[in-house]
């Protein structure tokens, strides 16, 4: 229990995972699934760097955990733009609200 | 341009509804029919000769004892042209309309000086002088539930205002 | 001894800020939820001996990404208010399937006999990341960089007011 | 907000939200500025609709500082009104009292001593900087500008403290009254006059220097909250917000009262940028115009009292009505040139010696009213811009 | 309820039978806790590892709590002559005191580097409380006798005797007790939780500034982009602090603070690649000993690039701490107070702290990556002997060629620009802020970068050019401090005249 290791980051990657899992498909806010994206990316993060820390001690985790960051960024930026759209053209950013093909 | 040559062009122009010039000296002004008083505004402003083109006061007056308000709309015509740069006075006169103290009713002169847009609502909110078309006609220095007409000769103070107490106060008033 | 205190703290800030996202009923509150994850994964990062990875989770997430959700929040403001409770049967089936999914990753996870081949930390420096990124990892690095043009085109193209309005333009 | 929507309740926003179709939908939100609000000078409430930092529209709310002072006026003998006056424009008292004396004294017919009158320009002038002073202060502080505020205060304290070797008080003098004044000039008073003007004189440019000239405060005043002389004149703006839009307009050299055709002394207004240091930013007309106005007339009331000091004739310095100073039953209505316009006052008599009716008409009162039409379509910053600029007293909007 | 009279505050005090007795307990209390800590940190130096962390904590501890016992008991045995003592001695007392923190949190990371991390880590965090803390409320003070002084008046002059030196002091006493206001219809754990967030990052960003090259809690590799990113964490406690507090104008100091501060971290970070790129890395240490040999070595006099870079990294810096001209978040004439317009006491004052805690982080940081760091401007090889001398001659080497009082001494001096410029300007409007970011330092910076880059390729170190321009940027900067100099020194010798000068004798014998 002491010693930790790769394991100890990987379940708690998991839970963080499902978290994000469960915020993504059950919030009624389109704000609140683009958190529960991020929590998703963030436990993929965690995987990536416990990787590259305890198993290969290259450099590839890393700059993967990088990218996804950088990635994650780029996805907020168009996602908040496009809520914002969203809200102007619907005022609600409940994702179920749009249905409609042509807005 | 004298308060007299003032009133003689406007004489001409609504030889109805434009009384006398006043005797007193001290403020000269003449009277206008309150029918008539936003066409004579449009003129006094309009004429090239006349060009009051300033609105400076209008104040309310209760003839109390007779059954009449008098306004009293203070005008002045400022142009330029004056040594170095110099606005100069070119005429002013004192227009009195008078209403009925109860239901008194007049036109707004708000359009055609903005300037009176405030002081009417002044006059409404003091005096009670209602002014049709007015864009904004509220209460303006008083809160919005007052009741009555302050500057009134007639006017009975409240006993209490929203729960606050005023007794003593009109108590010593009517003394 | 200071790395499993340090960890199970973290781990403890982590999961629960992101169980926290889970049960906000307010999208401003798991937005500062959402915080408590990142900075949490972000001193992981840091104990993973990773520490530029750390500060850039800082830095652009937490500082960045962060600030423009709840400025998303914010812009769609009126929205903010709305309770998000899911509907009970979306929340019933959610729980459930991430619950048994959760189960079942750990059973994985700890099963598997991960061979430990690295004990000790390697002291990661910063030029040798950097020397890594622009020699081996060139190709990805150029590629992120041209997404992240276009992303900024993206961005202003979307959030820019239509054409008629002649309002000056606000961030 | 958590619970509270933005707007001011949910029946309002279908009055406040503009869905033009094809068109973003922007929201609106009423704000309110004041009562209590650092930049409004007083009591005075704004409501403004905003989108984002944008004001569409501000309407300004008053009367929260309304003291009845026409009320007063018809129940107290001219005399005790004295002081009601020192509280409308409570930042220029002494221009009160004379405005007022100058209305009954031409009421009832009373005539004025020379020394009297001389008095009465030196204190009005000292009080016109003084105001001005404030005035500069409180600009710089809506500007952000925290230290010109305490320069102007420490000028005019040494003005206060010449006002109270005269009669006494600081801020509400009752100095000026029908027939004169209260009381003569004590001793050394002149000699501090001039001292006093010495030192003040070169400090006017080193304001300029600080805050008028200075960059940041030339682009937050220049061209913001633009009045053109035709507005200015039709919503009947006085004093230095007309001046400032380019009016020569001065009742002292227009409609002279009291001693002013004695002096030499010039009319500054506002002009375009571009020319004899003036920022090329500059229009007439607009917020950096009416405050340097008041920059300049400070310099133009140093110069009246330089001359008054001169001039100042020895004799009596007041005419002292035998008995009780009674009002014939005519009417009078006078304008004098207020720190802030046209102070205008119209009495009625009726042969006692309470008045029938007293009507104030307050230069803040007129000003103010133009900030519904200027504040439209300006930032929030610009606001604070406008108002101070207007430089209204509540005291005297309200009365 | 009974009123509550002066005659209770007095009877409230220890009465004369209560006195001896408390007394004996303080002093005999003390005296127990003092021997302990003694006999535990005797034991501590056999200890190693985790025991060693604790026994010295536990330690610490006793030590705080025996000493406050024994100054309790002089206190209540001498209250008069302590309050007279604390009158006249209050300032070096209390000076002294800072000293005593600084030295007590800071010498064991000096004397055992070797211990475990943790402990540096404890004593970093410790060491870095206490000097935000002392720092902060020195800060408010200084900043109230700057004004004061700009404004022609004194400023606090009251608490404490000399010159209100414990001003701020007394406020943040005042500010604890004050009811901690919660708006109505606010979120209040979002307005609870966010004057911590707003704290917490200001304070941690003091572990990983270095106050001179040994004096530094951790030494990172990428010390300088963690203290530019917990810079920017704050923004997010003043976004949560404005919305929760349901009031629309603290919204709009929140909105304008997100809006400035992100938009200017882009010319921040242009600005801070300079000195990176001139030392190749991210190591605040080897950036500050860059620039040991002497204030022509120091990186913004290097060539006129470094030098636009370093006053495009003051002004960005600027506007991240959100000082005038760019203080539009709580611009008290338009936002009455901001984000802040709700908060009241200790979170307010969290606030104010985290406000000073950068303010103090930006002026260290332009020191240190621009203008010599810890190093006076002599060079520092001249006393090179004297750095590892005797004690005496090591103290010396501090105070006149490197050493964390020289740091401490520039982020002050930087400090005080923040203060003059603010006690001094209007405040620019929002799109003005915007305008000049985007249109002004973005640019500037961006051309500065490009330009340094082609330095760096083409214009090798010793070339003529190279020598010419470090020399005219030197001289420049030697001229500008020089101005500053001789300002103060015109106004030190003319203080008095500088106040008003006229004197209107209006009363009769005065």
């Amino acid at each position: 229990m002491l010693a930790i290791g790769l394991t100890h980051y990987l379940v708690l990657a998991a839970f963080l995972f499902c978290c994000g899992l469960y915020v993504m498909a059950t919030k009624r806010n389109a704000v609140g699934i683009l958190i529960g994206a991020e929590l998703v990316l963030n436990a993929a993060g965690i995987n990536l760097v416990a990787f590259s820390r305890y198993e290969t001690g290259l450099a590839d985790g890393q700059i993967a955990a990088l990218f996804i960051i950088v990635l994650a960024a780029a996805e907020a930026a168009i996602a908040i733009a496009i809520f914002v759209n969203y809200y102007r053209l619907l005022g609600t950013i409940d994702p179920d609200a749009g249905d409609r093909l042509r807005g | 341009m004298t308060p007299s040559e003032i009133v003689e062009i406007l004489k001409g122009a609504f030889p109805q509804a434009v009384g006398e010039p006043s005797a007193d000296g001290s403020h000269p002004g003449v009277a206008v029919a309150a029918e008539a008083w936003h066409e004579a505004a449009v003129f006094l402003r309009d004429d090239p000769r006349l060009r009051m083109n300033m609105l400076r006061c209008l104040s309310g007056l209760d003839l109390h004892p007779e059954p009449h308000l008098e306004l009293v709309y203070d005008l002045i015509s400022m142009r330029p042209g004056g040594a170095a740069g110099l606005w100069e006075n070119a005429g002013e006169i004192a227009i009195r309309v008078r209403v009925p103290r109860d239901g008194g009713r007049v036109r707004s002169v708000a359009d055609v000086w903005p300037a009176a847009e405030w002081h009417e609502r002044e006059t409404f909110d003091l005096l009670g002088v209602t002014f049709d078309q007015h864009p904004d006609l509220r209460r303006i220095l008083c809160p919005d539930d007052w009741v009555g007409h302050p500057l009134r000769k007639d006017y009975e103070f409240p006993t209490e205002y929203e729960g606050i107490p005023a007794a003593a106060a009109s108590a010593d008033v009517k003394k | 001894m200071y790395e499993a205190i340090a960890f199970y703290l973290l781990a403890a800030v982590v999961a629960g800020s992101a169980f926290g996202c889970v049960i906000a009923t307010n999208i401003v509150r798991m937005a500062l939820c959402l915080l408590g994850t990142l900075g949490g994964v972000a001193l992981l990062y840091f104990l993973m001996a990773a520490n530029f990875l750390g500060v850039v989770q800082l830095i652009v997430y937490a500082g960045g990404t962060l600030i423009v959700i709840v400025f998303g929040v914010m812009l769609t403001s009126r929205a903010a208010g709305v309770r998000l409770r899911p509907k009970r049967s979306e929340a019933l089936a959610g729980t459930l399937i991430c619950i048994g999914l959760l189960a079942g990753l750990v059973t994985l996870l700890v099963r598997t006999a991960w061979p430990a081949a690295q004990s000790e930390a390697q002291a990661y420096d910063v030029a040798w990341l950097g020397n890594e990124l622009l020699s081996t990892y060139l190709v990805p690095f150029e590629m992120v960089s041209v997404l992240l043009l276009a992303v900024m085109i993206g961005a202003a193209f979307l959030a820019q007011p239509s054409g008629k309005d002649k309002e000056p333009e606000e961030r | 907000m958590p619970d509270a929507p933005l707007t001011n309740s949910p029946d309002s926003l279908a009055d406040v939200e503009r869905v033009v179709p094809g068109e973003l939908r922007t929201e609106e939100m009423l704000l309110n500025m004041g009562p209590q609000h650092p930049s409004t000078h007083g009591v005075l409430r704004l409501v403004l609709r905003t989108d984002g930092e944008l004001v569409l529209e501000a309407v300004p709310h008053i009367g929260y500082l309304h003291r009845c002072a026409e009320k007063i006026g018809e129940s107290v003998a001219s005399f005790q009104f004295i002081p009601i006056t020192d509280r409308l424009d409570y930042l220029a008292a002494m221009i009160n009292n004379q405005g007022f004396s100058l209305a009954v004294e031409k009421l009832a017919g009373l005539e004025v001593p020379e020394r009297a009158r001389y008095i009465r320009v030196i204190m009005a002038e000292l009080n016109r900087i003084a105001s001005h002073l404030v005035s500069f202060g409180t600009y710089g502080l809506d500007m952000g500008a925290f230290t010109p505020f305490l320069y102007g205060f420490r000028e005019r304290e040494y003005i206060l403290d010449l006002f109270e070797a005269a009669c006494g008080a600081r801020l509400t003098y009752s100095f000026i009254t029908p027939g004169g004044v209260t009381q003569d000039l004590p001793d050394g008073f002149l000699d501090n006059l001039a001292r006093f003007l010495d030192y003040f004189e070169p400090k006017i440019d080193e304001y300029n220097d600080l805050l008028s000239f200075n960059y940041i405060f030339i682009k937050r005043t220049a061209g913001v909250g633009v009045i053109s002389p035709e507005d200015a004149i039709a919503y009947g703006l006085t004093g230095p917000c007309l001046r400032g839009s380019g009016v020569k307009w001065d009742l002292r050299r227009c409609m002279p009262y009291e001693l002013y055709d004695r002096f030499d002394f010039e009319i500054p207004v506002g002009v375009a940028g571009g020319t004899d240091r003036i920022p090329r930013e500059v229009v007439a007309g607009d917020s950096w115009s009416r405050y340097f106005v008041r920059m300049q007339e400070m310099k133009q009331s140093v110069r009246i009292l330089r001359q008054c000091v001169q001039q100042l004739p020895a004799g009596e310095f007041r005419n002292k009505p035998k008995g009780i100073l009674k009002l014939p039953p005519k009417e009078v209505y006078l304008e004098v040139e207020g720190a802030r316009g046209q102070l205008g006052f119209l009495v009625v008599g009726d042969g006692k010696a309470v008045p029938r009716r007293v009507k104030i008409r307050g230069p803040s009162f007129c000003n103010l009213a133009i900030t519904k039409h200027v504040c439209r379509q300006v930032l929030l910053a610009d606001i604070a811009a406008i108002l101070g600029s207007i430089d209204v007293v509540m005291g005297e909007v309200d009365r | 309820m009974a009123e509550f009279t002066t005659e209770d505050a007095l009877r409230s005090r220890w009465s004369a039978a209560a006195r001896p007795r408390a007394v004996r307990w303080f002093s005999g209390l003390g005296v127990v806790f003092v021997l302990g800590a003694a006999a535990l940190g005797l034991l501590a130096t056999r200890l190693t590892g985790m025991s060693y962390a604790v026994a010295l904590a536990v330690a610490v501890v006793l030590l705080l709590t025996g000493g406050s016992c024994l100054g309790a008991a002089v206190v209540v045995q001498y209250p008069r002559a302590v309050g007279r003592l604390l009158q006249r001695l209050g300032l070096p007392l209390f000076l002294l005191a800072v000293a005593a923190i600084i030295v007590v949190a800071w010498a064991p990371v000096l004397l055992w580097p070797d211990k475990p991390l943790i402990v540096r880590d404890v004593l970093a965090v410790v060491g870095a409380v206490g000097f935000v803390s002392l720092f902060a409320s020195f800060a408010i003070w200084w900043e109230r006798k700057v004004a004061g002084r700009i404004q022609s008046r004194l400023g606090p002059m009251r608490v404490g005797g000399w010159h209100g030196w414990a001003q701020s002091i007394a406020d943040g006493l005042k500010l604890f007790q004050k009811e901690d206001i919660l708006p109505g219809g606010g979120d209040a754990v979002l307005f609870r939780m966010a004057a911590y967030v707003t704290f917490v990052p200001a304070l941690s960003l003091f572990i990983a500034l270095p106050f001179s090259a040994a004096w530094v809690g951790r030494d990172l590799d990428v010390g300088l982009l963690l203290i530019v990113a917990l810079f920017g964490l704050g923004v997010i406690g003043v976004l949560l602090g404005g919305w929760a507090s349901n009031n629309k104008w603290s919204m709009y100091g929140a909105m304008r603070e997100a809006c400035q501060v992100i938009s200017y971290e882009i010319p921040l970070g242009f600005s801070l690649l300079i000195p990176i790129m001139v030392a190749g890395t991210l190591r605040l240490t080897t950036i500050g000993e860059l620039q040991a040999g002497g204030f022509w070595t120091w990186l913004a006099f290097r060539n006129p690039f470094t030098l636009i870079a370093a006053l495009t990294f003051l002004i960005a810096t600027l506007a991240s701490c959100k000082r005038a001209p760019f203080d539009l978040p709580e611009a008290e004439s338009e936002l009455v107070a901001g984000y802040m317009t709700e908060y009241s006491g200790f979170r307010w004052a969290l606030f104010m702290f985290a406000e000073y805690a950068e303010m103090f982080a930006a002026g260290a940081l332009t020191a240190i990556l621009f203008f010599g760091a810890w190093h006076s401007p002599l060079p520092a090889a001249w006393g090179a002997a004297w750095a590892t001398g005797p004690l005496w001659q090591q103290a010396l080497h501090g105070v006149v060629f490197s050493g964390p009082l020289w740091l401490i001494f520039k982020g002050i001096f930087f400090v005080y620009v923040q203060i003059w410029l603010r006690w001094t300007l209007p405040r620019i409007r929002l799109d003005q802020v915007m305008h000049a970011c985007v249109q002004f330092m973005l640019p500037v910076t961006m051309v500065v970068l490009l330009a340094q880059t082609f330095w760096q390729l083409l214009v090798p170190a010793g070339s003529v050019l190279a020598v010419a321009l470090n020399l005219a940027c030197t001289v420049l900067g030697a001229l500008v401090a020089l101005g500053i100099a001789s300002i103060a020194v015109y106004g030190l010798r003319y203080r008095r005249r500088l106040v008003g000068t006229l004197v209107v004798d209006h009363l009769p014998g005065s």
